[in-house]
């Protein structure tokens, strides 16, 4: 777990900056005409239930590595100059923010291309675990809605 | 010796994060879940229905994996991703 | 031009906190999960010149107009919750904010196909227009690349 | 009397921001753009080329739009969107 905002790969316990993100980024090239993020947040509603608090758990190293592998796959196939990815871990309450992508490049349509894939290629690849809080207990949620 | 781990939901139904084994290898998973299997028969069972992935060394790996001194096997449930 | 953070249009000379722009479009719902946006910046090169600034300029009513028609159309026919659209106009600078697009929805495909949508339908109906100064010169960018 | 605005690179051209013509109306876009022609030639080759969309009170019009007297006439030339 790192906080240094120069890592463009992080999982960590604290919140994070968005704008501090992004400026963070542009800083790599001065060619960036495009900055597409994705931010994700805890939701009220799950399936009708109206949850009370999140926890994600991550396996160390592993979770890490995959989203590094992300990152790269990213800039290589999408033509992008460059990807933050941070992910949250640990208790998050309802409207916080869980997971950000940060995906720059000269022209836009590359960025919303890569953004999408990875934010979907985390899901599908990267071993991080959700427990919802209801009113009827705790749940680790365990498909991909 | 063969490190276990157990993350998320499976961590209550094997009752433990982290197991370490001594057993003979080189082993495949597919023999690493018998052996689980019969100490630990929810697990197993969770195992055999194909309901968890399974890594090692941090990598994915599949039934016919073999495993070594020193590795790291992971049991893995769905990922939730942490988003929506 | 109005600076108020809580209206959803907004064509101002100064600059703009993503931050703030964000934690203003969670309040508007807790069932609010992700947030795509899109975030255009001063690029350095165009078409092999160095650009030194940019100027932007816009015409009033028209130009808040067509920003309103498109967050209303973007919230009808995609289906997200809520969208902000803020586009700076006067000086810009390289590497400094130029315009942002706000896309919160309860699931992510929806506020990708809208934040992208918006942008290039901002850049076919605005009547916004940048005038690029380089070292031959300046002159007002009139293709949409 | 009609308003008439210029932006961005037809400033120059029209040499003035905006202009207030007091003229007969209604009448056609097409009619007005003739009238133009005649005090800012430039102007006029401008618009027959087509390389201007115009509106009228903040509305896009094609050249058979009836403007009245009080309306608002902008000439505007191709948006940059402000962005890449």
């Amino acid at each position: 777990m790192s906080t240094t905002i120069d890592a463009k790969i992080r999982i960590q316990l604290e919140n994070f900056s968005i704008t501090d993100e992004i400026e963070a980024m542009k800083k790599v090239s001065r060619n960036i005409g495009g900055i597409t993020t994705f931010l994700g947040t805890g939701r009220e509603i799950s399936k009708g239930q109206n949850i009370s608090e999140l926890n994600f758990e991550h396996y160390p190293k592993m979770a890490e590595k995959k989203l590094e592998e992300i990152r790269e796959k990213s800039i290589k196939d999408f033509g992008i100059i460059d990807m933050s990815i941070i992910h949250r871990i640990g208790h998050i309450d309802i409207g916080e923010n869980i997971v950000l992508i940060v995906a720059a490049g000269e022209h836009r349509g590359e960025t919303f291309k890569a953004c999408e894939w990875a934010i979907a290629e985390l899901k599908r690849t990267t071993p991080i675990w959700k427990r919802e809080t209801t009113s009827t207990g705790e749940v680790w949620v365990q498909d991909t809605p | 010796m063969i490190t276990i781990k157990y993350f998320a939901s499976l961590k209550s139904i094997a009752e433990k994060e982290e197991d370490s084994l001594d057993i003979e290898n080189p082993i495949s998973i597919d023999q690493l879940s018998d052996i689980i299997s019969k100490t630990a028969p929810k697990m197993g069972a969770v195992i055999r229905e194909k309901k968890v992935m399974i890594s090692v060394n941090q990598e994915m790996a599949s039934a016919d994996t073999i495993i070594r001194d020193g590795d790291e096997v992971a049991f893995l449930p769905p990922f939730s991703g942490g988003s929506i």
